[in-house]
């Protein structure tokens, strides 16, 4: 399946989110010969998952789309899904990756009609909700996915499962034999653009994430106001399926914090200010927000964003870290419990849910992609400062980057990378 | 350019053969559509249907495609034939996956499949394969305006990446306002204290690269041309002006720091211990790694520094806006001090504190060096230096009075005149403006649009560089506020934008977001009246007028949208595969059905890059909206020729949609003003229904994201139910 | 020590705090995010949160912190010193700030953990070890005897349930346990009190 | 030779007729059961607490806990030091690793214990006793010698603040430590998972000085074992055993409740399900009579 040609003149770009897709968009729009390697089955990354960006409160996919089609009308990359980088090798202007590719048991022929997904009947758990609702085990990962191809999930291969599924298809499309794959890609240069994860949560033990069924992370707030997302777009709590009316905050969950992340993750502020519109949209003036905080981080025109906020009556901020969450037996409400630190007043407030703004721990060991030449920081961001391989950190596997600030800087990276490989080709004339 | 001949290939895959009599669509094709090729395939998107294709092109002088199967947002790389017209009629997404299967609605479904197929095939013989726009451009070299540092890593990025640069810089020396920094932030592990700002040995290399040259005392006072062709006038401050030929431009004409005299109640001015955070850097340049000693001589023992400083400020006359550098801006200048003597008192006093990422680290560092952060609102500075403040942790009004007090102010983008206040001079009568930094030759305006609080920044999250003037990108604090570190990779990226845009001029094709897109338009000018209304309208300030006012295109700035020829009331612009004809065309290819059928015709102008694809995910979800519908994608709404409208009414449709992407201040809108212009357009086109004795009903603009995958289905249903209630149109025959 | 009167917001009275308080030099990495006034189990008894007292350091309030008997609750729970984001070790803190307000001499005087601890470490410096029943009759007759008799009885039938248990003995006043090195310990407290008291100024 | 040898720091509440004499019995039964041989560390002194703060500066009670550490290396230099109070283990765990990370106070202690003839080196391990109990055995090895598993007994694990806070059992979290649920299942008892007061702080020494305040502590850490239906409360810490024990008819009183439940050491449990006697495993020490281990430990 996976020919690819690739040669030192090749950039390849690790990673299919929206850092990885600009590089690769932006290197091939200059002519560049490009292979981008994502690891999940569809590109669009984690910006993929939200239900909207601040601070235009405009919808993620809007801009994917774009991207998608500016991707389909290139000859000049290559996509190559389920893939993962397991060595880099050489120098400058000539490595060698390898690259593990697994098998996804649908082949190019899958025209997407939906056909297995209808006559399989095990489910897992949905990863594009970060597991908060399921899916059938054939299926495609989301509406927009690229490549628009079904997958079939490891767990039903070797079972009745996946005989239906196969049997179902009339083209041909599903190949149980499929095995993993390794292949040795050529380039001149390397964009690492392989993203964040969302910290931990239930490592915030005071916080009782592992506990606590009504607090929850602000990955999975998105997914609960996302029309398309497990609740429909409603904000229903878990504990009860309640709707959540009056929600609290969290901020800096994971991070500033020396026990956790100690780098501030930079976007947390403005997301919990534009979900706070999420609970607007949902109430109007019966919904209730608050916001615990230490700073309010809205840099540069953010602030605009913030002013808005702080103008909305059902918004409050109390500028506190919140001590700890215990859950009230009788309601399941989650208390907050801490001193707002403006005058000294101490709160035991419920909430109906609790949100936390959980900190961006890079998607990266950087230690392990070329020792010694990838260097990263000590929040393990890769450093490109201090980096001396042509492996140029993108997005936010260098840094916590808002959306706009990933895009600027996988542009940069790009172009760190197009100028290696254009020293090659110009030593090759 | 060979004899037409139209290929309509129709897949029965995905259900659509069972759905579908596919047998009379091939009739259809080949009747009405004239094709004189028309096949069916089981499964068109496997190597043999498109094999099928590439021979018939090849050995059937086949150069007109149809290919009837599923999305065109579906198997894109399949169906990608070079030098053909192809047009993709939806019957995947479009018919069977939103009509329901039952027996009884057969007939229409099958209606609309066949209607879909006149539309293509009526469209793709209205179309050309693009062939590049001859008329561009070859210079690669780059013009950077502005030597600060955002200037000259865009001058260095460029010369790394091959690529001449011009760099023009107002001043005598390059630097900037780097230059006057005794240090900078740190930007590397351990985050923990100030490092020299390496502006110096920026200086040298930009000096010593052989690709870069350097005007110093020098200024923009023409710019005029297209990416790939610019031809811009620097005019030396001595006097003498040379014209030269670049690519592409990057703006980084960076800030000027904000007037702190506006800060009176702050005392600066009033007081010799105030000082704005410039000021400081001057300070301890002039100590050189002494002691810092104040204007009057005394040397500083204890020193405050106040954040937001005429920032994030409700005031008159103040900034709204935050900084963004200021808060590690001041906690560097205090570790000036505590470096030198850490005995020295110093505090920062901050609303938050905002340190982000690796900011953090710094700020700790000047905590360990016993920097002290108050979270306080300043009130006043007397005139001997005591600062009154609201101790917000402590919730009292104090006071103290340090040796100084720094004032953390704002940045002012550098970004020339606001074209939105300032009226460009006539043609023939243009004239240079000191104020302008590029003093651009363009119908609208001299300088880039301006987006908020004065800065020429991008509205687009997922794009940042996306200017409004192709081939022209910013950097730096122009763009939004910023410190060194962001700007250095900010134009980094903008080099790269403006190696594409030279790149992409030199192919003749577009930029972003309609990327690589060979078709360009072009106008009859024995037709045109002059109106103005293309060259006021167009998004990106491509059409220029001459002395006559008839537009003159500007293809390398150019974008696509079609904005052009949706405003041009006399239909005389066009592209090669998109113009009022190609839509005309399906708008009457449409079988209508007469007065007596029941069965009414509603026409969906959508959106291709949003409200396309949601209809189209809402197919992928098997929501399903009325089978009466017959939608067209257009590339942006603000392509849409009131025109077609008025046709549609008058061919007998008795509903016509529209759907954009938002639009205000907070635009979705690919094209920025596409959408926002349709609907103005629209807004007018009840008299034209008064005057058809039409309800206003049937015609309705919308905002639909492509987030409205139920929503898009509702809206159509809803015409649907409104037509059911107002009957259908008289107009029918 | 000198007690110069503190300039509001200068670093005086932090830089005090730093020379002489145990930890004192953690109060300047504070970032009043509140996490420990927000933990501490006492919380409503204190006046003055941990957090808001090292904001009270920096604006050099010198006499409210040290007469304050805020820090006097902290029960060393730790709970503070796990959460907080900057690793301040808070109870030390408290610690080191009650016991230097003691040592100046304007600790609160009738605060009865102040006297309690005091009394604590007279007991055990004396013998090495704790004598339980000196320590808790000491402590009911602090405020004089017929308060003493008072609380005595209330706590009555604690003791007699310990006693009962055999967990507190009733001869503890006249036998009660002890190292043998108990001069040995007493050298060393002396001389390590010395050590102390020269570095931080108290010494005479 | 025994299985494991340890040296030991026993602590004043563990002495004979002091506060958690009872508590030092089971210990002994427990760890002949486990074949632990403890060896006293020859004339230790108090740990000077977290109350002797206010007297005591910071030298004179890191140099308490060095005189302890140093006569223990000088004794069995070769074994972790064992504490079973959380207060002596916390305070000799603190002042070392305070002595060793800082230049000037080792200088100072050891110029102080040269005095007194002693050095202090700070190279032996400290552990609480269920460190030992976790890390050197496990629950599995814990499980063998179970004779009379404690069925049917719903037992709240309370940990209380010092073994917990600031450095706690490897692998434990701060706000939810799962230990003293897994040694109770260990022993055949049913623990009270939900039990949500299992770290709140009994107010330590201002059960003393500032009772009223500890006492709504106190009420809280009891009230939550009630409420999820626990019979009896276990810890590992003297201070919070006597707390939590003792003053439940004071708390009756001023709350109006009717508390009446056993507060039992962890290694009580250990020794009955071991087959021990009450009296072996200390149970005639306790205020509030454990009834149901004594039942067992009768049959």
């Amino acid at each position: 399946m996976a020919e690819v040609v690739a040669t030192n003149e090749t950039i390849l770009v690790v990673g299919g989110g929206i850092s990885g897709m600009t590089a690769a968009l932006e290197a091939a729009e200059c002519g560049k010969n490009v292979v981008l390697i994502e690891k999940n089955p569809s590109l669009g990354g984690r910006v993929s998952q939200l239900y909207r960006y601040f601070p235009k409160l405009c919808h993620p996919t809007c801009g994917l789309e774009i991207n998608l089609k500016r991707l389909r009308g290139n000859k000049r990359i290559r996509v190559l899904t389920l893939a993962e980088v397991a060595k880099v090798e050489g120098k400058s202007g000539d490595y060698s990756v390898t690259v593990n590719i697994k098998p996804r048991y649908v082949n190019e022929n899958c025209t997407a009609c939906g056909a297995c997904g209808e006559a399989v009947s095990a489910e897992i758990p949905n990863p594009f909700n970060y597991n908060l609702s399921k899916i059938k085990a054939a299926y495609l990962p989301n509406a927009m996915a690229y490549p628009q191809r079904f997958v079939l999930d490891a767990s039903i291969i070797g079972t009745p499962e996946a005989d239906k599924a196969k049997a179902a298809c009339k083209y041909n499309a599903i190949d149980l034999d499929q095995k993993e794959e390794i292949l040795t890609i050529k380039a001149g240069a390397v964009v690492w653009a392989t993203g964040w994860k969302p910290y931990d949560a239930a490592k915030i033990q005071p916080y009782g994430y592992d506990r606590i069924a009504n607090v929850i992370t602000s990955v999975e707030f998105e997914r609960l106001a996302d029309p398309h997302g497990p609740t429909g777009g409603k904000l229903l709590r878990p504990s009860d399926g309640k709707e959540a009316k009056n929600v609290a905050f969290i901020q800096c969950a994971g991070s500033r914090d020396r026990n956790h992340l100690k780098h501030c993750s930079r976007i947390c502020c403005m997301a919990s200010l534009k979900q706070t519109n999420y609970v607007t949209e949902k109430y109007g003036d019966e919904g209730q927000s608050s916001i615990y905080y230490i700073d309010i981080r809205a840099i540069d025109r953010f602030e605009d964003f913030y002013q808005k906020v702080r103008a909305n009556k059902t918004v409050k901020f109390i500028k506190s870290k919140v001590a700890n969450i215990t859950e009230d037996k009788a309601t399941g409400n989650p208390v907050l419990h801490g001193v707002d630190t403006e005058g000294y007043h101490r709160y035991d407030n419920a909430h109906d849910l609790v949100v936390l703004a959980v900190g961006m721990e890079p998607n990266v060991d950087a230690g392990k992609i070329m020792p010694g030449g990838v260097v990263a920081d000590v929040s393990g961001f890769i450093d490109i400062n201090s980096t001396t391989e042509a492996v140029f950190g993108a997005g936010c596997a260098s840094n916590a980057l808002d959306v706009n600030r990933a895009v600027q800087s996988a542009t940069a990276a790009s172009l760190r990378a197009i100028q290696v490989v254009n020293r090659v080709s110009r030593a090759e004339v | 350019m060979a004899d037409m001949k139209v290929g309509a290939y129709i897949c029965k895959g995905c259900g659509i053969g069972e759905r579908l009599n596919v047998a009379q669509l091939v009739n259809i094709a080949q009747k009405e559509g004239k094709a004189p090729i028309a096949r069916e395939h089981e499964f068109l998107c496997n190597a043999s249907g498109v094999e099928m294709i590439k021979n018939d092109i090849a050995n059937e002088g086949v150069n007109h495609v149809v290919i009837a199967a599923c999305s065109r947002r579906a198997k894109a790389e399949t169906f990608n034939f070079d030098n053909v017209a192809v047009n993709r009629t939806n019957l995947r997404e479009g018919v069977i996956w939103v009509t329901p299967a039952d027996d009884d609605k057969k007939e229409i479904v099958q209606e609309m499949a066949a209607d879909y197929i006149r539309m293509g095939c009526a469209e793709v013989k209205k179309m050309e394969a693009p062939q590049a726009n001859p008329n561009h451009g070859n210079n690669r070299r780059i013009l950077v305006v502005g030597g600060g540092i955002s200037g000259m890593t865009a001058a260095l990025e460029a010369s790394k990446t091959g690529y001449d640069v011009l760099l023009v810089e107002k001043t005598g020396a390059l630097g900037g306002w780097a230059a006057k920094l005794w240090k900078r932030v740190p930007n590397r592990e351990p985050y923990a204290d100030p490092m020299d700002s390496g502006v110096d040995a920026m200086i040298q290399a930009v000096s010593g690269d052989k690709r870069i040259t350097v005007h110093l005392n020098s200024t923009v006072t023409k710019t005029s041309g297209a990416p790939g062709q610019f031809s811009v006038d620097i005019s030396k401050e001595s006097g003498g002006t040379s014209t030269e030929n670049v690519g592409a431009i990057i703006m980084a004409s960076g800030f000027t720091q904000f007037d702190a005299n506006k800060l009176s109640h702050y005392g600066y001015g009033k007081s010799a211990n105030v000082v704005d955070q410039a000021g400081l850097e001057e300070l301890a340049k002039k100590a050189n790694g002494g002691a810092i000693k104040r204007a009057d001589g005394k040397e500083v023992k204890s020193v405050v520094f106040v954040q937001c400083a005429g920032q994030r400020s409700p005031k008159e006359g103040e900034l709204s806006y935050c900084s963004g550098h200021c808060c590690n801006t001041s906690i560097k200048q205090a570790m000036y001090f505590k470096d030198q003597n850490p005995g020295i008192d110093a505090m920062v006093m901050y609303t938050d504190l905002r340190t982000p990422g690796n900011g953090e680290d710094f700020y700790r560092s000047a905590q360990k060096k016993g920097v002290i952060f108050t979270k306080g609102w300043p009130k006043e500075v007397s005139a001997s230096g005591e600062l009154k403040f609201k101790d917000v942790i402590l919730n009292e009004e104090v006071s103290t009075t340090p040796d100084l007090i720094v004032l953390a102010t704002g940045q002012i983008a550098n970004s020339g005149v606001n074209i939105d206040e300032v009226k460009q001079d006539e043609p023939g009568q243009w004239a240079s403006t000191p104020q302008s930094v590029l003093n651009m030759v363009y119908r609208q305006g001299k300088d880039l649009p301006q987006l908020v609080h004065g800065f020429n920044d991008s509205h687009f999250i997922c794009f940042p560089y996306e200017t409004r003037r192709t081939g022209i990108y910013t950097c730096g604090p122009v763009r939004r506020p910023m410190d060194m570190a962001q700007a250095i990779e900010d134009a980094t990226g903008a080099t790269l934008k403006a190696i594409q845009a030279v790149e992409n001029a030199s192919l003749g094709r577009a930029a972003h977001p309609r990327s690589g897109d060979l078709s360009f338009p072009s106008f009859r000018k024995e037709g045109c009246t002059q109106c103005k209304r293309c060259t006021v309208e167009c998004p990106f300030g491509a059409i220029d007028e001459d002395e006559q006012r008839f537009p003159v295109f500007n293809e390398g700035r150019c974008r696509r949208c079609g904005t052009c020829m949706g405003a041009c009331p006399v239909r005389v612009i066009s592209f090669e595969n998109y113009s009022v004809e190609t839509v005309a065309t399906q708008i009457k290819a449409v079988d209508m059905p007469d007065q007596f059928d029941e069965k009414p015709r509603i026409l969906v102008l959508a959106c291709e890059n949003d409200a396309y694809p949601a209809l189209d995910m809402a197919a992928m979800n098997r929501i399903q909206y009325s089978a009466f519908t017959r939608v067209i994608p257009v590339r942006c709404l603000g392509s849409v020729n009131t025109n077609w409208v008025v046709e549609s009414l008058n061919a007998g449709y008795d509903g016509v949609m529209l759907m954009g992407c938002q639009k205000g201040d907070n635009y979705q809108c690919h094209f920025v003003k596409g959408s926002e212009l349709a609907h103005v357009r629209m807004s007018k086109i009840d008299d034209t229904l008064k005057g058809l004795s039409l309800e206003v009903e049937r015609v309705q603009t919308y905002e639909v994201a492509i987030t409205d995958i139920e929503r898009a289905p509702k809206l159509i249903n809803e015409m649907a139910e409104t037509i059911n209630k107002i009957g259908l149109s008289p107009l029918k025959f | 020590m000198t007690t110069q009167a503190v300039e509001k917001y200068h670093n005086d009275f932090l830089k005090e705090v730093e020379k002489n308080v145990e930890m004192g030099h953690m109060v300047k990495m504070c970032m009043q995010c509140g996490v420990c006034s927000g933990s501490c189990p006492l919380g409503p008894a204190w006046e003055h949160p941990p957090q808001e007292i090292f904001m009270m350091i920096r604006a050099g309030k010198r006499d409210e912190v040290l007469t304050s008997d805020s820090m006097w609750m902290c029960t060393s729970c730790y709970n503070c010193i796990v959460r907080c984001p900057r690793e301040l070790p808070i109870t030390h803190i408290m610690h080191g700030l009650a016991n230097y307000a003691h040592r100046l001499g304007i600790a609160p005087k009738q605060n009865p953990t102040r006297r309690f601890a005091q009394m604590f470490w007279k007991n055990i410096t004396s013998t090495g070890r704790v004598n339980e029943l000196k320590l808790s009759v000491g402590l009911y007759f602090m405020d004089g005897i017929a308060s003493g008799i008072k609380k005595g009885l209330e706590m009555l039938p604690v003791g007699l349930g310990l006693m009962k248990t055999k967990r507190l003995d009733p001869m503890g006043m006249v036998s009660g346990h002890g190292c043998k090195g108990r001069a040995d310990i007493q050298k060393m407290i002396k001389k390590a009190t010395e050590i102390e008291d020269k570095r931080k100024g108290y010494a005479a | 030779m025994a299985k494991k040898e340890y040296s030991f720091y026993p602590g004043c509440s563990s002495e004979r007729k002091a506060s958690a004499s009872n508590y030092m019995v089971s210990i002994e039964s427990m760890c002949k059961t486990l074949d632990i041989k403890l060896n006293e560390i020859p004339d230790w002194n108090c740990c000077a607490a977290s109350i002797g703060y206010a007297q005591g500066g910071e030298l004179p009670r890191h140099t308490m806990n060095a005189r302890n550490i140093a006569l223990s290396e000088k004794n069995v230099g070769n074994q972790d030091i064992v504490a079973t109070c959380a207060a002596c283990w916390l305070g000799a765990k603190e002042s070392q690793e305070r002595i060793n990370h800082d230049k000037t106070l080792f200088g100072d202690i050891n110029n102080i214990l040269g005095e007194i003839g002693l050095k202090y080196e700070g190279k032996q391990n400290i552990r609480h006793m269920v460190e030992v109990l976790i890390e050197d055995f496990g629950y599995d090895e814990l499980k063998k010698p179970v004779k009379k598993p404690l069925e049917g007994i719903k037992i709240a694990g309370y940990v209380g603040c010092q073994t917990n806070r600031p450095f706690g059992v490897h692998g434990e979290s701060f706000e939810n430590p799962k230990y003293l649920d897994k040694l109770t299942e260990t022993m055949g008892a049913e623990a009270v998972e939900k039990y949500d007061q299992k770290v709140t702080c009994c107010g330590g020494a201002l059960a003393f000085s500032e009772p009223e305040k500890a006492y709504v502590q106190i009420n809280k850490i009891i009230e939550s074992a009630y409420d999820f239906g626990a019979e009896m409360i276990v810890t590992p810490c003297p201070v919070c055993q006597m707390n939590v024990e003792v003053y439940q008819d004071m708390i009756n009183k001023k709350f109006n409740k009717k508390y009446k439940i056993p507060v039992v050491y962890y290694s009580q449990l250990m020794a009955v399900a071991y087959g021990a006697s009450a009296k072996e495993a200390g149970l005639d020490g306790n205020v509030v009579r454990a009834t149901r281990l004594e039942e067992i430990a009768a049959k």
